[in-house]
């Protein structure tokens, strides 16, 4: 049985999911449609509720 | 996207690391103009150091104008890594100001050269010393906790403190640089640094007491005055 | 130490037209081979590609090259690169700098050649000046002790625990009370599941209590806790018996308090009373007369305590729905400022309750509803007048507050508190499960007010990032961090320990007297310390002030 | 993805990674190619405020830092034309127009579904004029004019505006290649255009169809210039945006679509009003809400800073209509309910907080991994098992659950992870 894990969606909570399981030792494989990861938070200009940068 | 060429970058980890010494020996060694650019304040990525560096900017700045040099030469401005509009904003203004100050020792400076940079020497002993330092590192805690017995001071307090303090270290070291290869009385050294003789005498009988001056002879009713033998 | 000979190796990146085609890149290869202790110089059409990683590799090897220095692009995007084929040549990748000549040269100066020719040769002057007094570093390593503390046996400790040792890591669980459970056993039903909130808890507290790798403790006390991420060691008190355990990581599950709203709208416990008594009178299905009144924002958004208790209007809203089906005949009112009904599965119940007839009125917190023996009289804002409603109970929505314990446990493990004290994350966004001190982890109402569900996925949430260092087995520190430079002169006054903010230093007593100690597991490297101790005993790997100075000099001495 | 099969601990995925047709190990993400490239397309990370090429990296800070190529707008795809311009300036040689899609056969023991939401679309709710009424935007339009990477590095213009300095530019070049025209006639017959006119139209010259042309020209390139002329008056007084009103629950809380709250909503206006007024001092902005839900830690005391520091002003009330005056100004009509009273406002942009939704294509998936969604058409999860959907060995994290904000999301990820991970531990 693989102990490899899929992640779908490279947006904020797809790159925090990925990102844990990676450091946990475990193999992630992280699928996107667009051609760049970062998702809706990339757009975002400043975050509520710090108004620091979403980038 | 295109900036002056005037801008030479150095890379530190953050803002916090911004020694007051290295900033003083960078003029020393002819800088014109040092900007330092941090993150914004409360979004430091090292939590506080933004802020302790704003604390030593500001004071270095102090020190260094009361040396004689124009205060517009050192700058501490933010932004963060998605601003690269900014980025070029604040060089380019930074450029175009130093430009307009010109040269060090210059027109722009109280105190030319070479006088500048030995005062900027005088100074630079002194941003090294315990005095400044401990007091603008404690200046965070002072102003978020308050000191032994918790007496919390507010910024204003504090930086009237530490102006005082920059204006004694200043003569202080001023003085131990001029005892440095001869010895002389309260009135001469107050004449040669044009420190009033009363505030000299003040400073001259503060470094007495912690040994590093020493009274070397009385002529003429008048004491002279020596670097202490160990201070 | 033995001073070797200096052996610079500097390769110049055209990254194709982007750095050659504004800059004389082969002019600076030239120039740069004039540089002091430069040995070897070459320009690459990129440096990046298989060949020109290959010719780095080859420099070390045949040049002997003792320091590499690229000058091409960003350090962000390829220090790791070159640092990581300096090492296969068996050069200490810490012995490797770069210049930017690209995004802070050729790109930004496109139509001034000269000037930036003249930028690019004083970048790669100081370049080699600071590479020149580089110093091999390390990579720092500590064990993790791999075992688990969870403080809280609430919904929150519980899951989190419980998640852990399904991963495999034992676990100790610690709980003031003489039982496990937490404030989920003082409540009634939960919505929007519609399920008892004890069925809930004691599935969870069976599910801990027989898990192999969780030992419990109730009825415990911290007494003690020393130590960092991998290495805490806590001393603490359960049932009479004292315990030493160190562990690897922890996660804090203390929750929440309740607000007592003494003195306020005539609170009394008996007939005006809070939704949290609510609840155990709800439990035994014991409700007088047919009129309620239940008023939002006792105690919260108000000028003593600002912030939103998120989970009382949801609250309100749930126990009035159990009124009305309880008795459909019983009229209740929510007087409110603005319904916090967020989500979708509150909005929803709150119009599940507005279609049962529950009925709500906005109130202006300036002029607030007014509680006498049998009525309530309130100023609708919407209506713009005065309603006079009939009152058999008042029920107030106070918030939840910190726990008591909270200030004892954030000085015990040095994590640090916000206005409220509820603990703080180490960032909102990017890390909101951690504490700012490496290895602690928090989680459920100890960190805001919060539902059950809520309080689940931040307990796994924590439990995830917990298993982080338990799962590696061991902690890896870039080396670039706070070191002593001159520790003969440190006294150990302290002030480098009050400025740290990762409580990376501790002074101890030694043989030599108090010195600082830098904790390096803790250390970030921003150089605080360095910058402010004026005894100069510390300084910051590859960012000494000789480094740095060294750069500055490198420039101003064309 | 294409196909997944197998059951808790046993996935076998398939996934196709769709061709860049530029090679990422070559690549040097330098982006000579995109400045060189002829094709410019509306950019989808600029919610088309801003242009792009057809070769293009999504944003400047976007991972992988590669570029790819737009195959639907490229002219070597689409038209067979021979542009080939990337290629012939690509020093690194990373393009390859022959680059294929690549099949991808993966072994997983756990899935993770992190596929994000959907903004409503505002056109559905014709009484706001979303897309009939120009300076009538969404939450994250605006926040693309916020931005400093921006299509206008950060200042908020009015979309009226930007769209008429995009007509003087256009119309500009369009004059310049008119004149070029008239130009020729002139040479041709020694003779200025205007003197041309004014005997033609004198009668004294009548034949010949080259005549006729040169007239017509004439006439057109003055008309377009008076056009011109009069756009550009009316630029020079155009001024950033200073009146702002924010809409809260356009497709939220709402029978007609979305009956839930997106939760994040109320939050972001009152962000975007901040920082709106960080960058102009003279900004104006309301808020019209129903409830303005802070629910989250700092959220109260932000919306309080808000109100206190910066001077935003929260309006209780649901908008009935927006129209708009003879200046494209929205008119916000709405019933004070604090007062009720029916009143109107007059607003530089209306900025509609549009409602967070399962994305599309989120029922293919659903179906492809066989889980089921909810009603919403949100992946279904038990409240006490928030991130299990109903397929055990798949999970779901961030807002294709439901709506929420960013740090739940994070919070979420990690929680997600935690059950992955103790999925393939045999444990979940």
């Amino acid at each position: 049985m693989s102990k490899d894990i899929l992640v779908i969606g490279g947006g904020i909570a797809g790159m925090q999911a990925s990102l844990d399981l990676a450091d946990m030792g475990l193999q992630v494989h992280m699928v996107e449609k667009l051609p760049c990861i970062g998702g809706k938070m990339a757009q975002l200009d400043k975050t509520f509720p710090t108004n620091d940068c979403a980038m | 996207m295109q900036y002056t060429t005037d801008i030479r970058v150095i890379r530190l980890m953050c803002t916090g690391r911004m020694d007051p010494v290295i900033m003083a020996d960078a003029f020393i060694h002819g800088l014109d103009g040092l900007l330092v650019l941090g993150c914004l304040f409360g979004e430091c990525h090292y939590v506080s150091g933004n802020f302790n560096a704003r604390h030593k900017i500001n004071m270095t700045g102090e020190m260094l104008a009361y040396a004689g040099m124009n205060p517009g030469r050192l700058s501490f401005r933010n932004l963060s890594s998605a601003e690269s509009e900014l980025f070029v904003k604040h060089v380019t203004d930074f450029s175009t100001e130093i430009r307009e100050l010109g040269p060090l020792g210059g027109e722009a400076d109280k105190v030319p050269l070479p006088k500048l940079k030995e005062n900027l020497e005088i100074a630079k002993t002194a941003l090294a010393g315990p005095k400044l330092r401990w007091v603008v590192g404690k200046k965070p805690v002072f102003v978020d906790t308050g000191n032994k017995y918790h007496e919390v001071f507010t910024e204003h307090e504090i930086n009237r403190t530490l102006s005082g303090i920059v204006i004694d270290e200043m003569a202080t070291h001023s003085i131990l640089a001029a005892l440095q290869n001869k010895s002389a009385s309260v009135k001469q050294l107050a004449k040669e640094l044009e420190i009033p003789p009363p505030e000299t005498l003040k400073y001259i009988l503060g470094l007495k007491r912690r040994g590093f001056v020493e009274m070397e002879s009385v002529k003429d009713h008048t004491p002279l005055y020596k670097l202490g033998a160990s201070p | 130490m033995e001073k070797e000979e200096l052996r610079i190796g500097v390769f110049v990146c055209k990254c194709g037209s982007n750095i050659a085609g504004y800059l004389d890149v082969e002019a600076l290869d030239e120039y740069a081979s004039a540089l002091p202790n430069v040995v070897f110089t070459q320009w690459n059409l990129y440096t990046c590609s298989d060949v020109g990683l290959d010719e780095i590799k080859k420099g070390i090897k045949e040049q002997n090259l003792n320091r590499v220095v690229v000058a091409s692009c960003s350090p962000r995007t390829h220090e790791p690169l070159f640092r990581s084929i300096c090492a296969e040549a068996e050069l200490n990748p810490y012995l490797f700098e770069m210049v930017n000549i690209r995004d802070q040269c050729s790109w930004v100066h496109m139509n001034e050649r000269e000037p930036a020719m003249a930028k690019a040769r004083d970048l790669i002057r100081m370049g080699v000046a600071k590479a020149a007094l580089l110093e091999p570093q390390e990579i720092i390593t500590s064990e993790v002790e791999v075992r688990a503390l969870v403080i809280g046996g609430g919904i929150a400790g519980l899951t989190a625990a419980t998640s852990l040792a399904n991963r495999g890591f034992p676990v100790i669980l610690l709980e003031k009370e003489k039982e496990l459970g937490g404030m989920l056993r003082s409540l009634n039903r939960l919505a929007p599941m519609d399920v008892d909130a004890s069925e809930v808890i004691s599935k969870k507290i069976k599910e801990a209590e027989d898990h192999p790798n969780i030992d419990v403790y109730t009825g415990a006390a911290i007494d003690k806790v020393e130590g960092f991420i991998g290495k805490f060691d806590v001393t603490f008190s359960a049932n009479g018996t004292t315990k030493d355990v160190r562990l690897g990581v922890v996660i804090i599950a203390t929750g929440a308090g309740n607000l007592v709203p003494e003195g306020m709208y005539q609170y009394d416990g008996q007939k005006v009373i809070t939704q949290w008594e609510l609840e155990e009178k709800l439990k035994i299905g014991k409700i007088d007369g047919n009129n309620v009144v239940m008023i939002q924002c006792v105690g919260a958004r108000s000028a003593e305590r600002q912030y939103c208790s998120r989970i009382c209007c949801a609250v309100a809203i749930k126990n009035a729905i159990l009124i009305k089906q309880m008795n459909p005949a019983a009229k209740v009112y929510i007087l409110y400022r603005d319904i916090m009904a967020y989500g979708v599965e509150n909005e929803e119940e709150l119009r599940k309750a507005k279609q049962l007839g529950v009925r709500f009125v906005k109130y202006d917190p300036e002029r607030p509803p007014v509680v006498e023996e049998d009525k309530v009289t309130v100023f609708h804002h919407l209506m713009g007048k005065e309603l006079e409603l009939p009152q058999d109970m008042v029920v107030l929505s106070t918030p939840l507050i910190a726990s008591e314990d909270a200030v004892k446990i954030a000085n015990l493990f040095r994590v640090t508190l916000d206005e409220n004290k509820f603990f703080l994350e180490a960032h909102v966004k990017l890390r909101p499960l951690d504490c700012a001190t490496d290895g602690i982890f928090l989680c459920g109402s100890a960190h805001y007010p919060k539902d059950v569900r809520e309080s689940i996925l931040q307990a796994l949430g924590a439990a995830s990032r917990a298993s982080i260092p338990l799962a590696q087995g061991e902690i890896k520190i870039e080396p670039i961090i706070s070191t002593f430079v001159d520790r003969d002169a440190c006294r150990g006054c302290g002030l480098c320990v009050a400025l740290c903010p990762y409580g990376a230093l501790e002074i101890e007593e030694t043989d030599e007297g108090r010195k600082a100690n830098i904790i390096t597991v803790a250390c970030k490297g921003c150089g605080v310390c360095a910058a402010t101790c004026f005894r100069h005993a510390l300084g910051i790997n590859s960012f000494t002030d000789e480094q740095i100075q060294a750069q500055i000099h490198g420039f101003l001495a064309a | 993805m294409e196909k997944v099969t197998g059951s808790n601990g046993d996935f076998a995925v398939t996934v196709r990674k769709k061709a860049r047709y530029v090679d990422e190990d070559l690549c040097t993400g330098c982006g000579a190619c995109a400045e060189k490239c002829p094709t410019t397309v509306p950019d989808e990370f600029n919610m088309g405020l801003g242009k792009r090429k057809a070769i293009y990296k999504y944003y400047t800070q976007g991972i992988p830092s590669t570029f790819c190529i737009d195959a639907v707008h490229c002219r070597t795809f689409q038209k067979g034309k021979k542009c080939g311009v990337c290629e012939k300036i690509c020093q690194a040689k990373a393009i390859d127009y022959k680059q294929e899609d690549k099949i991808l056969e993966l072994k997983v023991g756990a899935i993770v579904l992190a596929v994000g939401y959907d903004l409503f679309d505002a056109a559905k709710l014709p009484e706001y004029g979303y897309g009939r009424i120009t300076n009538v935007i969404n939450a994250l339009e605006f926040e693309r004019l916020l931005s400093a990477s921006g299509p206008t590095e950060g200042h908020v213009e009015r979309l009226s505006d930007l769209r008429d300095h995009e007509l003087i530019h256009s119309g500009e070049k369009k004059l310049k290649k008119a004149t070029k025209t008239l130009g020729k006639y002139e040479k041709k017959h020694k003779k200025s255009s205007a003197d041309f006119y004014k005997e033609f139209t004198a009668g004294n010259i009548s034949d010949g169809d080259e005549f006729a042309k040169w007239a017509k020209q004439y006439e057109s390139v003055q008309e377009a210039t008076k056009k011109l002329e009069a756009l550009k008056a009316k630029a020079e007084k155009f001024d950033v945006a200073t009146r702002l009103a924010f809409i809260q629950c356009v497709g939220s809380r709402d029978f007609r679509f979305n009956k839930y709250c997106s939760s994040y909503c109320c939050m972001h206006s009152i962000k975007e009003a901040m920082i709106a007024k960080d960058h102009e001092a003279r900004t104006d902005a309301y808020i019209f809400n129903m409830d303005l839900r802070t629910v989250g830690k700092g959220f109260e005391e932000y919306k309080v800073r808000g109100a206190e520091k910066t001077g935003l002003n929260y309006v209780r009330g649901r908008v009935a209509e927006i129209t708009q005056d003879e200046n494209e100004n929205p008119i916000i009509w709405y019933e004070e309910t604090t007062s009720q009273t029916p009143k109107s406002l007059t607003v530089d942009l209306a900025i509609l907080a549009v409602a967070c939704e399962a994305p599309k294509g989120i029922e293919k998936i659903a179906e492809m991994v066989g889980v089921e969604l909810d009603h919403n058409r949100f992946f279904k999860t038990d409240p006490l098992n928030p991130l299990d959907t109903t397929v055990p060995g798949i999970f779901v994290c961030g807002c294709a659950q439901g709506p929420m904000d960013i740090p739940e999301s994070v919070a979420q990820a990690s929680s997600a992870a935690s059950r992955a991970a103790e999925a393939v531990a045999g444990k979940a």
